[in-house]
Parts: structure tokens; C-alpha cells; sequence
């Protein structure tokens, strides 16, 4: 076995040292009913190219060299080369979670540039070192609202990411914690702003909106936060699409921000593993769930950087942490904290502003064929469009042209028929989105 | 005698926004192919101005600023990672190659499925190769690490218990579990049994069979425990729970003693979580990502997560989303798929006969360190290990030395420390798990490092509590750390008006 | 004050023989698909028995072995090379990227040129642009770094005068020159006159007009010269040997500091190479591989080495080999492609407009670091500096400290050392080239830590003379290496049997 | 631009501090009619995705999920990923050439193992860091068996590779060195000894072949350097496929080594960097062109490597140096290293008998249909296959089945005709065997 550093002669070697005979001494705690006494039934042993073949094959089987007009939670973004070559030096890869501080500085002092810079995007002022992804951390995130307010209620907006809704679902309702959903207003696809002051009580805990929600209209963060507020509900907004950050206005009046930074960097990868984030006020810091870095001095005065506040986590305080939360997204979140770095200040709104055009353009480009649902939408690179055909034929037709279409809503919202959400990023050329919108004619 | 490392210059880097200056770039845009828009007017007053204090850098700043940063961290690929109960093991590159091909790395997790089938394909491998590891019936591979894991199979159990009628109101957690165990069971709303181990450390049956009763769900073992032996009761303490219709889950963090060896479903768990950044190598990150599949017997099929993977009657495999007694999605999308296929990796690079050999070699090095440390250190617990050797400082503290301060003293000795505090019923523990990529050299140097130490608590204990020497920065202040928070970076003048003490420049 | 390092701990590591031990392996082959033979039968008495001391070692000790060993070098993406004529500039990822492209990296030589059209596009593209920089008509990429550059230079000229006739005797090169220019002339089977330079360590170009006759077959210039300083007069140098028919050849390792700003085939050269390893940043590697491409003008193309690219009737690239004038090949197959690959990826990332800011700011730090070290170390040519600074250590060996000495003193602040003892006209130079790839802050370092030095040279000079202090091994006993040449490991008896002290075990 | 790290007010400041008014005073003293004023007529500055695009598309022009059957100098062999994986380290990738032993190790130690290995492959005493390749590799080792003897005559065997013979016919022919090229045995491909020997006189530096040579025959080594110290000259093995060395005996009877270690590791990358390294007696040292690595200790003792005999070299002899070699291939004798590590001393053995086999069944296949040159040859992965077909013709129709097929051997040696010269490795699997033999039939 090419992995295991021993000779035979090693282990003969080993087993006489410790005094035994056979390497089957150590496992005659195993009840012999239970002993395995075959191989298991599982591939034989390959080479390192039969492996290689193996996936190559499975890749070929996948999409590869298609356009992607997919969003919904999943942005298809540059990856500049310098992040996976830096995130797999070895010291960053094969290292562990940094409890100990003298030898994992490359790990905090990353994380703690990453908690920054995810403060000064989203607004708030503290943010933690990752959560598994968007859905999750959007459940931890009300959660977190119920535990800083007492209060077990939630409202929700329908125009949050259906798989977003049930994760949450599944969070909350065993514990018999309820929830409301509050519709979208037809014209915009913003949330009801009256059906939401309805919803929310004396017992909500939260609101949980999304902006740009997921038919890509960009929510009235400000007006929410005050009829949140106005009844002491905490004000949560997730964000999928992270890189609206570098053009749409941070929601600065949310309480918790839970952000899915995919975009920053992180591949497709068939949906994982992603980087979801928490950020929010700092008062709400104990009520944090996940890794938080602090910076400090080391005892002869140095600045260095640890993990801080772990009396609000599971290898602390067990049944009372504030999640359960322990192996995060590290590696991934290294991956966006190169991205923004290598995009900064300048070039994240570049960006943003290109994808707002290559967007803009699309949708002018579909209007001319079909309906582009919810007109009063201010929107970053998502948008709905309605056509007369079912979207799943349409989108088989485009594949023929290594196309991949918009996402088909009917399934979460049957009411919208035959609408379908569309993404265009700076990987949609304009040519791409020339014969798509020509294909939708058809 | 530090025979393992030496010293040697390492760079020094301030942070990033330290090299930021208004105007340097890393980016360049390829030039817009549609007409340009104006953001004030389509976003309105939602248009954002500017991005505060984001970094404006060169690529090559960028470069060196995480090299730098790297050389600061340990590493697997550096040296032996005895951390007991995380599986520290061999990251082989194959699998990052893979994981990596376009078809691979670049897929959308809604592409149609008829082009997604090498996707799905894998998943499905990886479900029968880990049904047939842990002798399960069914599978999800949606949670996202190992707590994530114990969310979804306590759900299955809660699941279970409410198609009968009551979800039922505890879950028995012995004294030595990992702390996700009962921070787990709390979030799924339940009250936590906290179940006292006997004089071995191990589940004492009859007070467990004391406790078990028509309100208990299910227990959380975790098996071989956190001392690292295998619970040879382990049909009793199923039948005593399955007699009173409570179930019994597996923390399965501790697999690498099992695998090709034994199985989880033949001795009597229902349920089970793996963690694939153990077990099966893929790597830590730095904290992460991991995935942690949970496996489970027949009876709690209906209740997994959706979507499950199902063989359409064309062939094509999909998803199937319409799952009435599921206890729904506990992620979005369908878990770290990128882990799924470096796991399969592992698992195609070892086959039935390396997946055996490396359980044996687990199992072997941890020994191997027992026996040799045997004496030098207490080891509180007498009854044979598996894949890990827990020791306590009892020995050590009489000279005022701790667990924590041997720890730290490894790092001068080159090594990573092994896990301290914990188990809990371990006072002063010493977790010791070498896994199977190490090295009889390597070993060697482990335990000289460890009996050095030993001689040095005697002979020089401040030495040892003052630890580590040789490290670029010293031991941290962790107290004024979480005292005063500083959690994020803040120019200085930002940071004066908030009277936090002015950092040193360049010295990091 | 020591700003830019810390110590810190660094793993040690024995040589990868001293690991092995028979049955550990790090591969494994797929199952033969065609019958087994017996190579003893194939063979009969070529069978080879076995392969001697080759190491056995497992794919995790492997990973570790040069993951550690790595972590002894200093690179460019740790911190600043000014290692003067170097030119060590950043190294862009994104060129390693593109040369392991599929159809990039793994192209047959000899793969029929209809499935070649791509590499061939790209030796075409990578020829145009580096004619237009150098503003030569015809260019040959086959030389694998530049001796061998300068070699098919001076092979070109001798084919010019051979074509006439007589080859010449001699070569003129200047005392500046860098070895490899006399080196190769004397390879090339010519005479060298060895050219004194004038007072400002420039060509005295009287001298080189009392020297040139018609046994001179040309002259080998550094420009600008190894000084770093631009020769003026240059056309009155080609001048000068133009009226004799000999030709300038420029050595265009300086082009640094050229690149858009002035073309060597505007100012009076008939042949030049360049080394894409500096210029064109593909990566030093540890010593290669380089690439050095030899650009002339029309009337010696004839003499191009065989094959050059052609574009044929039918639109598609292909190599001509029928030249019968050509001076033969210098290498098989067409050079190190992978670097004109990296070559051609920089060019692109930089644009016109990058190409000549690139310039502009390596002359800008050059001039930056004189300006801050002027008086502190002896600047010996006063004239103006391109994109290196000469200093000497002059004002140093007043208290026994020697350029040598200072350069060993700067690893311990944290920088590899500068260039010493070249060029050899100035005694004890300090030659510092930074390039465009430093930022201020890291200049501000170098020239802090060469003042430091500087004071300690006066107050402590033995602290110089016996750095670095801060590495893992400290200054090497390189008489006894060369008296007693050690060029490979063998086993412990064999090297007792040779007599050869005992190493250390584990020491390294 | 974006390799650059300074800001414009970094480079105002910088001007200023110097005391110049603007950059263009530095480049005064470029005589005005030499500076160029325009911008220079290169392709415009890219980003980053389009330089990847423009490299993806030249790569899909080439050839990519061929079968390649050609050897001839440069092999397809499997190159385990920690290859790249390793090498790619800013570390190693980045690093200058290791004069400053003190922060060079890494690469020192590298070398030291390099030419450890070599030696033991080889069977000779001492080996450099590495030359250029192959080809340059063996010109230079005649010039070093001339300085060793004195003498200026070279005998070569006409079934050197072509191209190597003509690379050493550049580096001899312009000093009027003269070459002597013995024929090959019809019946064996291997050199004519009784040729050999007549060819070989009083003023013979050095006698050259190539073993296995380039029509794939291993070449008796103990009886030609018999026939080659008989006369006293020195006896030079040029080896193309190193892999060759796994099975095939070494060339110890050799004086000097010049192996190519492409096949180690080294991607086909259409033709270079590749990886050249002379290896020899000891006796010979201070004739080696190129840099040795040598044990020595540090002050305190402690084992460490230098760079030594550098007295041979150009940077300190000048016109008097062994060669004017500098930078030499050292990131590509890394890959070889670790390549050979991976194998090992069971590996390469392993490996070479794969390719012994697939040669021997491919040769077996070919026989049946056509006709396999050199019956009396030993051979390792390569052999000569006569045709009645045109190979140009024929390998146009492989090509439309997605196979490379032979090299046509009449350019180099027209005596024969429609013959080409197959290789097989560890790389073509049965089917692609089979599928070509039966290709050379129709
Ligand atoms: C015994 C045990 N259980 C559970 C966990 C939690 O797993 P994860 O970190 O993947 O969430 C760990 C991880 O350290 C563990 O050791
Ligand atoms: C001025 C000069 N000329 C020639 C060379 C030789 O180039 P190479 O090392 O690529 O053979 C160098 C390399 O250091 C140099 O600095």
C-alpha cells in the first residue's frame, strides 16, 4: 500500500517490541461474531492512473465546456489561478484546526483578514471564521436571533432560496419552533411589506430576508430592518450571491448577515463544499455560533492571533454551546479571502458592475421574446423570465447547443407557470447570450 | 535533544490591508463584450459608493503574503500529527487532482441530470463502498462534517420515534463523548443523560440499563471510544437500548480502528455518522471542510434527508425529492460533494486489502507508543487500545507541569501536540493517535521527544512550562484575547479611538 | 534591528536512502493487460538483476521528504532576489497554469504537424513579439538557456564569416563580461581579446577601434552592461566593427531594462540572445531550465540552426529543415517550449503598456536602492543606473569586512544575498539588481537591512564575518568539499571503507 | 498592472525621494534616436481568463486523447501527480541556483539525491546536476573524453538518434573535430563492431553509441568498450529512454554516461525542457561540465551540501572552463527525482517489465502482418516495423482513429525504406496494440 510508510520487516519489527505475536492481539476486543473475516466488498486496489481514468471518465460523463446561465445559489465566477496554487501549499491543506497558536499563525492570521474583510463587505462589525454554507448558516443564524432575543418565532420570506426555507424547516420544527412565511409582491418580487408587519409579533425573533432574494430583486433592506425592529425582532439577511456585494448597498441595518461566499472564489464543485459566514453586530458576539479569531500578543509582546471566545462552543460547553458547530469550511473560506484580495476594493466593483451589465443586457435582450417577470426590480445578475414553452423543454433544446439554461421555478413556485430564473456573470459572453435569447424566441 | 527540528529564518508579514495602497492591482478584466451600464441607474439608491477598507494589492504581494503566512503553520505534510481523536492521516494529492477535473470541480449543482451522471455516479459508488464499510443499509451524504452528521442522525432517531407517535425526550450520552455529542442532542431537543463510565472508562451496562427507559431515544456512542478501546459490550448495550424501542447511534469519528476489520451494522448501531476528513483522508483545511455521511439500518430509510440518489427505469440515476417521511434537507444543494470524491479516491487507492492494512497499521503505531511509553506516563486506563493511547500528566503534575505544557513543549521538539483535555474522564489527558501514516522513524522520534520531555519535567520543569522556546511567536495571551475581543482588523486611527493598545509594526 | 525574519521551528530530514527499506512502495501499476514475459528470456544477458541503492520509501514520506526540504530554500515568493544580472522577477501562476494544459504539456515532438498546429501557433506568436521587442528581423527559439544562446550566437557570426570565406580568429569581449561570454567564444573556437574597460567601466571605444581588425569576428557586449549602466556610445561600437566586417553580438541578459524603451536592433546589433528565464519570467527553478532565444538580423538568417517554422501553402505551420547554409542544430527537437509557453503568457498579462511600466519600475527601484545606499557602500562607476546598482565594499574592508561577508549577513535579516565577486572590475562588488517585482515596502526593508549591516560592519564586525547566524546550517566548509569530493551518498560501510568521515545521522 | 506592486503615489514618492523629476531621466542615457516612442506592437494586455482561453485553444489544436505510439527520444510514460504537486512549490519553483548553501539546502539535498540515483542507475561513479538534454548532453560528453585524452577524433554510431548526431556534428564540425559514423548490423540494428574497430585509431577521443540505440536495439556495451580501451579511447553511452535501465543492464564498462531522464517523470511537453545528465568515472571529475553537488559540514559539523568544483566552471575559469554551461535543467532533475523516489528500486524494475512486455506483444501483433526489422536484436520498448504502406499514409489513417502511430525512419535512414520505428509503454493498452496492428494490415 503506497500511503503506508512501514516494510514488513517495520511491522515484524514493532509487534516484537510491544510483545505480541500477531497484529489480530489488538483487535480480539472485537467479539468474534463481529470480526470481519473477508475482504470488503469494494474496488480492488487501483493505480494512481486507473484512478485518474476513473474520474476522467465520470468529468467526461458531466457537463464540461457548456455555458451556464444557473445561478440560484450557485454562481459559475472566475477562479484566478493563484487560489488553488496557494491553497494547496501543503502547511494550508494538511493542517488542522489552529487550537495551537505558535504553529498555526498562517491559519489565524488568514482567518482573521477574512472575518475583516467579510465585516467591511457586508457592513457589520463582527463576523465568524465559516459555517458549512448558506442554508445552514442562515438556520444558525435564527437560531442565534432566538437565543440573544428569547423569543422562538421566525418569519420568513417565501423569496429566500427554497432549499434555504427547508433547512430551516428542518432546524426549527422539531423543536416545534414556528415559522412564517410572508409572500412576494408581484410586480417586484420584494417581500410584502404589509404581510410582513403582519407576521411579525411580540414572539418573532427574527426576520430572515434575502438580497438580492432568489428571483434576484434586491430587497428594501431598510424598510424591513425598521418594521423589524419597531416590534424587537432581530433583522437577518442572507446573501447567495456574494459578489452583489461589490455594487449593492451592504445591509448595514441587518442585525446578522448570513452569507454564502461561494462566488468568492470557490468552484461549482456540484454544489460543495461552499463557505457560508455569520456576521452581525458586536453585541451579539457570545451568542456567536462557530470559530472566531482574536488578535492578541504573544508574552513577550508580540502580535499574533488565536481562536477567542471558545466558551461558546461544543468542546467547552457541550449541551450549552451555541451550536454544535466544530469542522468548518476553513479551506474554503482561505479560497475567498485569496479571491478578495486579489480583487479588492476596486476590482470586486468592477466586477460587480460587469456582471450587473452582462444581467442588464440579457434581460433587454429577453424582454424582446418573453416576459421578464417582476418589472420593478432592481436586480444585480438574476432575473425571471416567463416563456411560452415548458423552460425544462426549452433548456433541453439548449443543451444540444451546449447551453445550459435558467433554473425552472415551477417547482418551488407554481403559481409563476413557466418561468425560470436566469444568471448572467462575466463568464456569459455576449454572444452566449445572443443565442440564448434568440433560442427563447424559438 | 531536539534531534527532529531546528531553527531557521522565517519571513515576517503584516497584514494584508497593512500593503494596501489606492491604485495597486491583481486583476485585470477582460474588456465588456455588452454596453456599459451606469450603477446609480439601474440599482438606484441601492448602488453601493465604495468597499470601505478592502485591500488593494499586486498578485505577487498576494503570492508572498500567504507563503509567509504558510511557513508559519505545522502541517501533515510536515510531520506526525498525533492529535487523538482527529484522525490526522496522509492527504493524498491524487485525490485534490481529481476533485479538480472540469467536469468535476465545475459542475453546477442544478445542471439537468442527464449531464450530470458522472456526478451522480460517483455518489453512488461512494454510498455502496460506505454501506458495505459500516455493514449499513442506507446512506445520505448531505451533512457537512461530523456534527452536521449527528444533527441528521439524531433527526432519523427523533424521526423514528415520532412515526410512532412520541418523539421521546432523552438521549444517553456517556461521560467520555466528544462535546458535538451532547451539543448536538440539545439542538435537536433533547435532554442529554449524562452516563458515568466504569473504573475501565468504558459504557457500565447495568447503570445504562438502569436508565434506559420508555423515554430515552437513543444513546450516542462513540465506538472505540475516546480512550481508544473497543466497547466489548457493545451487542449488550444495543439490546439493553433496542429493549426499551431506543436506538443506539454511532459517533463513527473513530473508524480507522475499524475498517476491513469490523462492522458498525453487524454489532447491533442503527445509525451512524463517518467523517470523511477522517477516515477516509480527505483533508482538514486548516479546520475544514469535512462531510459527514450518515449511515443507518433499513427501518430509518424513509426518514433520510432529501433528496436520495435513486436509478430511474431508464438507467439514469437522479434525484428523487418526494420523500413524505424525510426529515427534510439539512443542507442545501447535496453535501461536500468535492469530499465525496476524494473519499472515493482514498477508497479506490487502497482496495479491501489496504483498507485492512491500514486499520492494522492505526492500530499497530498507537500501540507501538503505548508500549513505549507505557510507565513514562500514567496511563490511567489499562484495557488494550485501538487506533489511540490516551495517557494522563498524573506523573508530571507532581512536578507542576500539565498536560498543556507537554504539549506545547513538543512543538519545540517538532512536533504537533497530541489532543489535550479531553476525554473528560481523562484528568490531565494526553490523546495520543498516530493513525497509519506514520512512520517507525517517525514514531521513534515521537517517543524519544515524549521521554525527553519526561526527563526534562524532572530535571528542569520550568523549561517545560514555559514552552514553546523555538516557535516565532511565544504563547499567547488568550485571556486578554477574549477579555477584549479584537476580531477584526481596523486602521490605526480607528483603532486609537477605540483605546485598543497599538499593535507593533512588522513584527509578526 | 532585525525587522523582516523571525527563527522559527523547521523540520529537520535525513536523505530519502536512509528511509528506505525493502517492501515500502509509493506506486503501484495497473493490472498487465497483455501476456507476461520473462526478462530474462527477452533479455537474455542484458537482463538487468537490480537496481542497487535506489530507495524504497512509501508516497507520504516522499511528500514529506521535499515538503521539508523545500522549506530550507529561500524563492522569489518568500521575499526579494536582488541578485544582480538575475533579473529575479515574479513568477506568475497563471504560466505554470497554461503549460500543463493538456494539448500543451503532453504534445509529442515528433506528432505529425496537422495535430500540432497549436504549438506551432505558438512558437510563431512568441517569435513575432520577441523580434518586435528586440527589433530584429529573424529569430531561432532552439537554445535552452543563454550560454547556449550565446554559443548559436557566436556560431551565426562564424557561419557569416565562414560564408565569406574565413571564420576569423578572435572575439573581443569586455573584462566586464559575464563567464559564460568567454566561455563560450573559446567553446566556439575562437581567441579571446580581452577589452579593459574605461574609467566609467564602460567600452573604452578607442581602445576597442586600436584592437579590431579583420581577424576579429566580432565583439560579445553586455547591454547595459553588467554595471547596469547603458553604453552610450553603442553605435559607434557597432560602428567601429561593422568597418572591419565584424558584428556586435549583445548579450541581453540586461534586457530588463530595455523592454520598450529602446530596441537592440535599432542601436547597431546583428545578433543577440535573450534569457526568457529573466526577461520573460519563466520560473529559475533552482537552476533551470531556462530558455535562450537568439534574434539576428535578415543576413544571418541563413545560418538560423535547422528546423525554423514556415508557414505553408495551404495556411498550416510546419518546420522547414532543408537550409543549407544553416549552422546545424544545437539542440534536438525545438527547444524548451514549455518555457516559451510561460514566455508568451507573460507578455500577454502585460500589454505594451505593461511591458514598458515593467521597465520603467525595475529602473525605479535600482535607482531607489542607489540613492539610499550611496555613501553608505562605495558606489565605484558614478555614471547612471539602468536596472542594477554596483556598489563595493570598499568603505567595508577598512574593518575586514568583505562583500562576501555582508551578502552571508543579509540572509540572517532575511533577504537573499545580492551578487558578489561579478562583475570583475569591480573589486568586491555589490551588485543588486531588485527588479520591477518589489514594492516599496520591501525596498525600504533591503535598505534598512544594508544600513543596519553597515553599522554593524563598524561596531561589530564580527558579527558579520561570521553570519548567517539565523539559518539551520551556518557557513559550509566548502575547501574540504572540494578537496574531498563527496558527489554521492553510499551506505554507511561503503563509506567507512572509503574512509570518509562519519556524518551525523538525522542532523540535517 | 497587475505583476506590479506599487501604487502610483508608491513611484511619485519614490521619483521624489531619488530627486527626479520624472522616470525618463533614467533612460537619458539612451541616445534619443534609439528610444522608442511608440507603444510596442505586441498583442494588448490580457486578463487572465483570456490568456487561459487563448492557451486552451491552441492547446484543443493539438493533439489531446491520442494513443501515441511514437518514442525516438522523447517517451509517454504515466507521471504520478505528486510530481507537479511538489515541484510547483514556490520553494523549489522559485528558487535561484543554490550558491548561498545557507538558504539552499532544499535544492542542494535535491541534487545531491539526483546524482546519487544516476550514478546507481547507470552504474558509474559520479554524475553533474544536469545538462541541457539528451542531445547536448552527449556533444558535450565527447568534448569532455577529448579533454581527458587529448585527442580530437570521435567515432558515433549511425544508430545514435539523428538529431542528437546532428546536434554534436554543430558543437564539433565548426573546430574541425572530426566524426567518424559507423554503420549498423542488418540483422541486429546494432553497431558493426568490426566497423567500430577499424574506425577507431590513435587519435580517437571517444567512441559514442546509444544503447538502447534509436531503432530500439540494446547495443552489446562490454564488447564495443573492449574494442574502444583497446585503442585508448574513452567509451561514451548515450541513453535515450532511462527507463531502459530498469531491466536492461547498466552501461558500466562506459567511461561516461549521457542520459536523458525525460522518461523519468518529465512531461513530452512537444519537445523540451527535458532533462540531460553526465555521469562517469571519478577519475574524470574535474573534466565534468555543468554543477556537481558535494557533502561537506558546516562550521558547527553539522552535514550540509555545496556546489563544488566550481573551478571547472565557466563563472570562475572563464575561457578556460569545462563548458560554458550555466543554467542548467535543474526544476526538471527535481521531477526526475521525486519520479525516481516513487518508483524506486522495485518500481522501475516493475515498470520497465511492463514495457518490455507491451513491446514485445505489440512487436508479436506487427509481425503477423508486417514485417518487425532487426530479428537478432535484444530490444527494451522500441522496434523497427517495415511496411508496404507509405507510414506517412498509414499514420494518416491512425490519426483519423485518434492514434499517433511510429516515427518514418526514411528521412533519416532511406535504406529503409517504408520502415518505422513503434514504441510501446506502460501507456498503450491492448486494445490500442491490437487496434494498430490491425490497422498496419489493411
Ligand atoms: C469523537 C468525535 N465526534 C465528533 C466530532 C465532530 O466532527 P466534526 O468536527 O466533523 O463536526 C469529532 C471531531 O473532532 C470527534 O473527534
Ligand atoms: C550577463 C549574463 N550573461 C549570460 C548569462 C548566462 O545565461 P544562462 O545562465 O541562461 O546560460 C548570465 C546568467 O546568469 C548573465 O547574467
Amino acid at each position: 500500500m503506497r500511503y503506508l510508510p512501514k516494510s514488513p520487516a517495520d511491522r515484524e519489527l514493532m509487534l516484537s517490541e510491544i510483545g505480541v505475536a500477531s497484529i489480530d492481539e489488538f483487535f480480539q476486543a472485537i467479539p468474534g461474531e463481529y470480526r470481519l473475516d473477508r475482504d470488503l466488498n469494494v474496488p480492488r486496489q487501483m493505480a494512481e492512473s486507473e484512478i485518474i481514468d476513473y474520474f476522467r471518465q465520470r468529468s467526461d460523463e458531466n457537463a464540461a465546456g457548456y455555458a451556464v446561465f444557473l445561478g440560484a445559489g450557485a454562481y459559475h465566477h472566475y477562479r484566478p489561478v493563484i487560489i488553488d496554487a496557494l491553497a494547496q501549499r501543503g502547511e494550508f491543506l494538511t493542517s488542522y484546526t489552529p487550537y495551537q497558536a505558535e504553529i498555526s499563525q498562517g491559519t489565524l492570521q488568514t482567518i482573521f483578514e477574512f472575518q475583516t474583510m467579510i465585516c467591511e463587505l457586508t457592513g457589520m462589525e463582527i463576523a465568524n471564521a465559516s459555517m458549512y454554507d448558506g442554508s445552514t448558516g442562515a438556520a444558525e443564524a435564527i437560531l442565534m436571533a432566538m437565543r440573544v432575543t428569547g423569543r422562538e418565532h421566525s418569519v420568513i420570506a417565501r423569496s429566500v432560496h427554497p432549499e434555504y426555507r427547508e433547512v430551516i424547516h428542518t432546524y426549527l420544527h422539531h423543536r416545534g419552533m414556528p415559522m412564517h412565511f410572508v409572500a412576494y409582491e408581484e410586480q417586484s418580487g420584494e417581500i410584502n411589506l404589509d404581510e410582513l408587519d403582519r407576521a411579525i409579533t411580540s414572539e418573532t425573533a427574527c426576520v430572515l430576508i434575502q438580497s438580492p432574494n432568489f428571483f434576484g430583486s434586491i430587497e428594501d433592506v431598510a424598510a424591513i430592518a425598521d418594521i423589524a425592529h419597531r416590534k424587537g425582532a432581530l433583522f437577518v439577511v442572507s446573501i447567495a450571491e456574494a459578489l452583489s456585494l461589490g455594487i449593492v448597498k451592504p445591509p448595514a441595518e441587518a442585525d446578522i448577515v448570513s452569507l454564502e461566499a461561494q462566488s468568492f472564489g470557490v468552484p461549482l464543485g456540484f454544489g460543495g463544499p461552499y463557505d457560508g459566514v455569520l456576521a452581525a453586530k458586536e453585541k451579539y458576539v457570545r451568542q456567536m455560533p462557530g470559530r472566531l479569531v482574536g488578535e492578541t500578543k504573544d508574552k513577550n509582546g508580540k502580535r499574533g492571533y488565536v481562536l477567542t471566545l471558545s466558551t461558546r462552543e461544543q468542546h467547552i460547553r457541550r449541551e450549552k454551546a451555541t451550536s454544535n458547530i466544530c469542522t468548518n469550511q476553513a479551506l474554503v473560506a482561505l479560497m475567498s479571502t485569496i479571491y478578495m484580495d486579489v480583487y479588492g476594493r476596486e476590482g470586486l466593483k468592477e466586477l460587480a458592475t460587469q456582471n450587473l451589465a452582462k444581467a442588464h443586457y440579457a434581460a433587454t435582450q429577453f424582454a424582446k421574446k418573453a416576459r421578464v417577470l417582476f418589472p420593478n426590480a432592481k436586480r444585480f445578475n438574476e432575473f425571471v423570465v416567463q416563456t411560452k414553452d415548458d423552460p425544462h423543454a426549452m433548456n433541453d433544446r439548449l443543451l444540444e447547443k451546449k447551453i445550459i439554461g435558467g433554473f425552472p421555478l415551477r417547482k418551488f413556485y407554481p403559481e409563476l407557470g413557466n418561468a425560470s430564473l436566469w444568471c448572467c456573470t462575466e463568464m456569459n459572453t455576449r454572444e452566449q447570450i445572443e443565442a440564448v435569447a434568440q433560442a427563447v424566441q424559438a | 535533544m531536539i534531534r527532529k527540528v531546528s531553527q531557521h529564518v522565517n519571513q515576517n508579514e503584516g497584514l494584508i490591508f497593512e500593503k494596501s495602497s489606492p491604485g495597486k492591482k491583481a486583476y485585470k478584466l477582460p474588456p465588456l463584450d455588452v454596453p456599459e451600464v451606469d450603477p446609480e441607474q439601474i440599482l438606484g439608491e441601492y448602488a453601493r459608493e465604495d468597499l470601505g477598507l478592502m485591500p488593494e494589492v499586486s498578485e505577487i504581494e498576494i503570492i508572498r503574503h500567504f507563503t509567509r503566512l504558510s511557513t508559519w503553520n505545522y502541517a501533515i505534510d510536515l510531520g506526525m500529527y498525533p492529535l487523538g481523536s482527529c484522525t490526522m492521516k496522509y492527504n493524498a494529492r491524487v485525490n485534490e487532482f481529481v476533485a479538480r477535473l472540469e467536469g468535476i470541480g465545475n459542475a453546477h449543482p442544478y445542471q439537468p441530470e442527464k449531464i450530470s451522471q458522472g456526478a451522480l455516479r460517483i455518489i453512488k459508488l461512494l454510498q455502496e463502498c460506505l454501506c458495505e464499510i459500516t455493514g449499513m443499509d442506507a446512506i445520505t451524504l448531505q451533512p457537512a462534517a461530523g456534527a452536521h452528521g449527528e444533527f441528521t442522525g439524531i433527526l432519523l432517531i427523533r424521526a423514528h420515534h415520532e412515526a410512532k407517535g412520541n418523539p421521546r425526550k432523552k438521549i444517553v450520552i456517556p461521560d467520555s463523548a466528544h462535546g458535538t455529542n451532547p451539543a448536538t442532542a440539545a439542538i435537536c431537543g433533547y435532554e442529554i443523560i449524562n452516563l458515568k463510565s466504569n473504573a475501565e472508562g468504558m459504557v457500565d451496562v447495568s447503570l445504562l440499563a438502569s436508565l434506559v427507559d420508555d423515554t430515552v431515544a437513543g444513546m450516542m456512542l462513540t465506538n472505540p471510544s475516546t480512550i481508544g478501546v473497543f466497547e466489548k459490550d457493545i451487542h449488550r448495550i444495543a439490546d439493553v437500548l433496542h429493549e426499551k424501542g431506543a436506538l443506539l447511534y454511532m459517533d463513527g469519528a473513530n473508524m480507522n480502528a475499524l475498517v476491513g476489520k469490523t462492522r458498525p451494522g453487524d454489532f447491533g448501531v442503527d445509525v451512524m455518522h463517518l467523517n470523511l476528513h477522517k477516515t477516509f483522508s480527505t483533508p482538514h483545511g486548516g479546520g475544514g471542510p469535512g462531510s459527514g455521511p450518515v449511515a443507518c439500518k433499513r427501518f430509518l430509510e424513509p426518514f433520510l434527508p432529501t433528496p436520495v440518489l435513486t436509478t430511474r427505469k431508464d438507467g439514469l440515476l437522479g434525484f428523487e425529492y418526494n420523500r413524505p417521511q424525510s426529515i427534510g434537507r439539512v443542507r442545501a444543494f447535496y453535501g461536500n460533494f468535492g469530499m465525496f470524491v476524494r473519499a472515493l479516491a482514498y477508497i479506490f487507492a487502497n482496495g479491501p486489502d489496504g483498507l485492512r492494512q491500514t486499520t492494522e497499521d492505526a492500530v499497530l503505531n498507537a500501540n507501538y507508543i503505548r508500549k513505549k511509553l507505557d510507565g513514562i506516563y500514567e496511563l490511567p486506563y489499562k484495557t488494550g487500545s485501538m487506533h489511540e493511547v490516551v495517557f494522563s500528566d498524573h506523573l508530571q503534575t507532581q512536578n507542576g507541569v500539565k498536560t498543556g505544557d507537554i504539549a506545547k513543549r513538543l512543538i519545540d521538539y517538532g512536533f504537533h501536540p497530541y489532543t489535550t483535555s479531553f476525554p473528560l474522564i481523562v484528568p490531565g489527558a494526553l490523546m495520543i493517535e498516530p493513525t497509519e501514516s506514520e512512520s517507525k522513524e517517525e514514531l521513534d522520534l515521537f517517543i524519544d521527544a515524549m521521554k525527553s520531555i519526561a526527563r526534562e519535567v524532572q530535571e528542569d520543569p520550568q523549561l517545560v512550562v514555559g514552552a514553546p522556546h523555538d516557535t516565532r511567536v511565544a504563547r499567547m495571551d488568550e485571556t486578554s484575547a477574549a477579555r477584549r475581543p479584537v476580531l477584526r482588523w481596523k486602521p490605526e486611527a480607528k483603532r486609537e479611538a477605540a483605546a485598543v493598545p497599538k499593535p507593533e509594526l512588522v513584527t509578526t
